[in-house]
């Protein structure tokens, strides 16, 4: 069965509020791996205090993926590094999502 | 006169930077030398409040966080100088400047072994209330009373950084246990004090050559306050000592922490409660410049200053 | 042209028994990394000893991925924290995988 | 009582993560410090183990392998009174207390340098026959001989998590190189003890408040377990040791011991054999409980009744 | 709007040569986590010097993703382990990549 | 003769590691312990370099840049007796031979200290010198004078290596700074430094481990090889010493150096310089073969021979 996965790539500060909106939106779980990277806010490095990116995942029904994606492009595009995407998975038991 | 051997890891590290030297120390390295650090200030200076009277303390704790206010109000007002600064930046890097820099605290403190002056055995917690005030000044001048993500969270960022965490933990641990109770723990928290510090050292030399390609990226007008400001902020801590009455070990440590500016607390809080302010902008002041300078150059300065003008008015 | 890539997130402490799933349904590689995450069984993350998720990546031909989600399904979902999903990737080199 | 200051530095990590403080300890730090402990732990007691007579150690580490049966027999006995616990979760929490922990071990031996009371040099050695015997146990229950990844794989699991190996490693090399020849390595290894265990309780403080919401979660019983089970624990212990014949100190730290729940080897070997069980309610019932209940008022408790108790029984 | 998802595994070693190829090919981004696993070349994990692998992944588009999958492909695979892919992605601000 | 314990802890983790113990010491301790001991070496020479006469030192540093061009040259013809083997692999595998390993002279220096040796105080310099010859050797062997990566990049790889870096930044904050101003920094450096270099050597004693499987796999030839060649280099090496007119002490240094073989610097360099080496091999051969024979049996071997040899050949 399909599902939509969203990929979102932004600042560590933001974990906590990018978590509670994922919760918000009604998605069911997300999977965070540390990263590093370069884009228009130029280098992001994960040495020292100021923290690299996080590559957060989510797996979820195609609307709650556009909603995050909404809520999140409107908060933090302006302010933060942030980089969004989107991809179509199969997924083994879509109840869990 | 010489450099202490501290600043010579400092060096090191920079040049290693410099040149691109395939060499790094994890962040896992140095969050264990930071914990480490702001553990044996704290404890050290515990140990030592025990046998302090209070009453005298509290006063000048005051007056040492109302000197972060002033410090953060003077650099804000330089950098609206600049036309070309906008408001949101100006108070992010004035919120930097008016807080303190603990690394440059523990070469100072260091440096004072070295040339065997005393200094008031309750400074760490000149540190801890140098900390926060300028950080809120520097949210309220542009948030008003309403910073971005909702002051609950902007109060936990600030009163809960490892900064502030640690250094108040190791006091009160400090003055709980008392010195003949921390002895077993000398050996890693006393004694190994200043290789430890070596090796913050040399990593916060790495760190601030990486930074140093900015510098050139945002301007001769960042570059020169981020050189500058130093001077201000040593003289206003070293007045303040003065009207305080510290003595002169006392007094190069608030001149030192005047002179400082934060890259621990400050930079989190700042992100979170003003995101519109360059990041990148106080970042780049505060770690490729001023610490540098301050470690090389401001820490030996501001004593040889001291001790020529200090005794004159009548400082301890 | 087209292969499959199989994603497993699950918990480190299944790591060994996964590649040798994996190898035992014939791919000729994976990647391994680090992750942490929220689902079902609630947070992990890479704290202590507990030790968080992996997300182990899998390029293969169809019936290898399904064969390998087939087998983990039956062995690991009812009592470990899995989360599985399939997507087709161009590969350069069909021959390797 | 006052408290031991190690113990000040796990009030201070419980105090930072329960307040959400921006402070962590990576992996990586925690890694560092478990190995620097294990290994200390080991040497000391390798050191003087050479001095010891084996033939009369012994029949004493088989006595205290013997305890950790019984302990995760009676823990098993009376977790399942609760009718809501699966069979499975009761044998997979009497494994982890049966089984014990480490740090806990390291707290009692820092209170009793502190109290300046001698305790059994080989005492090392009975931290490594506990860590087993209850795991096997737990798994027996459940799986009878047949555990879910087969035996060998548990085997090597539960024989060669780092804490057997570490232990029995620093055992062997203290009594291979003996005292003189392991002088040098006395500044890192034992002088520095106590610093490293504060680190180490710093972090431990911090896992678990991170575990401590749990608790909720899981329902009174287990709370009351965590709570209680030590108490029970520690009587085995102290029995034990009576009959076992060992010194005042010795018998502390079988108390200690037996009071005292597994964080490093169950957690790893139950998920593996009996993956049904929950992982979390053992883990929070060890972490975010007993440590801290042993930590802060185990180990003074238990030794305040010992003073009483030992000397009247005839306990040395 | 689509774009497309190049995905890079390699040695470590590579980083800044890699770096520098996805800039020159015009890509406006990347982004890198560190990983391991297991390939034609053997095993390569993260421990002691050697570095284990990284995975770069850069949205871009498709001409652009081709030329780097080109360029890799000539210049390294015969002498390197390096695994390449692409996906397509859907992103929200196209002008971004 | 008995095994120094240091080498018990290589031992220690080489077993762990062949039993497939459940313990990792991470990627970061790695590095912090590689650091510490860098530096430590390198201060310790620099302390002391301070009061030799320079005029004398530099034509033996000198001497011994050229032994390792000597020994990759050894390497290199012997490695091209085997048909199978490609070139590349030869030249690289011989970049590694000539080139040292400062683990191996870490644990040697530890064993001159046990059994109460003197040396050169500049030793650390020949570490230095050693380090990058055979290197460049290795390269132009197969690139002529054209790498693959471009010669400054590779130049930046061999010449900006941590263990460059780090021992030459040693060296040189130690003479600056002199013996009185580094005591502060004793405790970490000098005091805790068989501590370390026991942490690191369990850690390689895993890393050997893990790369054990790999022997097999690369024949019989490389096993030799790696068995033999530390014999021809540590003769080498000591016919070198008694040139230099070394002291015994500064002789078993030497030897060892040139029965070591790089896992730092080389790997990185040929790497990028010689991509199609398997860089497999030469890392098996150094890391699960040499340095474990060196470690164990090397350097008591060395030291027994040159007690017996270097007197009688008129060395001091
Ligand atoms: N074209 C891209 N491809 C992949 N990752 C990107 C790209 N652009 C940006 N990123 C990632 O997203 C983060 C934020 O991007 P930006 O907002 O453009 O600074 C960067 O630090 C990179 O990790
Ligand atoms: N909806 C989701 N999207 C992305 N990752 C998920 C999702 N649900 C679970 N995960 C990941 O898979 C792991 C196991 O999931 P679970 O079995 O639901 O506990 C979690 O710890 C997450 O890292
Ligand atoms: N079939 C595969 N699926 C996923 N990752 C792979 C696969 N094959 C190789 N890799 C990754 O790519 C790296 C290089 O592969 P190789 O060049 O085949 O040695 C490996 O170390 C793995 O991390
Ligand atoms: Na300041
Ligand atoms: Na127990
Ligand atoms: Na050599």
């Amino acid at each position: 069965m399909k599902r939509m996965m969203l990929t979102v790539i932004t600042e560590q500060a933001l974990e906590r509020q990018l978590v509670a909106c994922v919760r918000d939106a009604g998605a069911r779980g997300y999977t965070i791996t540390e990263a590093r990277g370069e884009g228009k806010r130029g280098l992001r490095s994960a040495d020292f205090e100021q923290g690299g990116n996080i590559r957060l995942e989510v797996i979820c029904e195609e609307p709650v993926a556009r909603s995050i994606s909404r809520v999140l492009h409107d908060r933090y595009f302006t302010d933060f590094a942030m980089v969004l995407f989107l991809q179509e998975v199969e997924v083994l038991r879509p109840d869990k999502f | 006169m010489q450099l202490d051997p501290v600043m010579l890891f400092f060096l090191l590290g920079l040049g290693a930077g410099l040149m691109r030297a395939q060499m790094r120390l994890p962040q896992a390295v140095y969050e264990l030398l930071t914990v480490i650090l702001l553990l044996s200030i704290g404890l050290k200076g515990g140990v030592e409040l025990a046998e302090v009277d209070l009453l005298q303390v509290l006063p000048r704790l005051l007056g040492v966080a109302f000197m972060g206010v002033v410090l953060g109000l003077l650099a804000f007002g330089l950098l609206r100088l600049s036309r070309g600064l906008p408001r949101a930046d100006a108070a992010s890097i004035a919120a930097h400047y008016g807080s303190v820099s603990v690394g440059t605290y523990a070469v100072a403190v260091a440096f004072l072994n070295t040339v065997g002056v005393d200094y008031e055995a309750y400074a760490p917690a000149f540190v801890v209330v140098l900390e926060v005030p300028a950080i809120l000044l520097g949210i309220i001048l542009i948030r008003g009373l309403r910073p971005a993500a909702g002051w609950s969270s902007v109060m936990h960022e600030v009163f809960l950084g490892k900064g502030v965490v640690l250094l108040l933990g190791g006091l009160l641990i400090g003055v709980l246990a008392g010195p003949e109770r921390l002895a077993p723990m000398e050996p890693l928290f006393f004694d190994a004090f200043k290789g430890i510090l070596a090796l913050f050292l040399l990593e916060m030399g790495l760190v601030a050559a990486s930074q140093a390609g900015a510098i050139r990226r945002h301007g001769l007008f960042l570059l020169g306050f981020a050189l500058l400001f130093p001077l201000l902020g040593a003289t206003v801590g070293g007045l303040f000592a003065w009207m305080l009455g510290l003595s002169l070990g006392g007094a190069l440590l608030l001149a030192v922490l005047g002179a400082s500016a934060s890259y621990i607390a400050a930079p989190a809080a700042m992100r979170l409660s003003v995101p519109e302010a360059n990041p990148g902008l106080s970042l780049t002041a505060s770690l490729a410049v001023t610490f540098p300078f301050n470690v090389i150059v401001g820490v030996p300065l501001y004593y040889g200053v001291l001790t020529l003008v200090y005794p004159l008015a009548g400082g301890v």
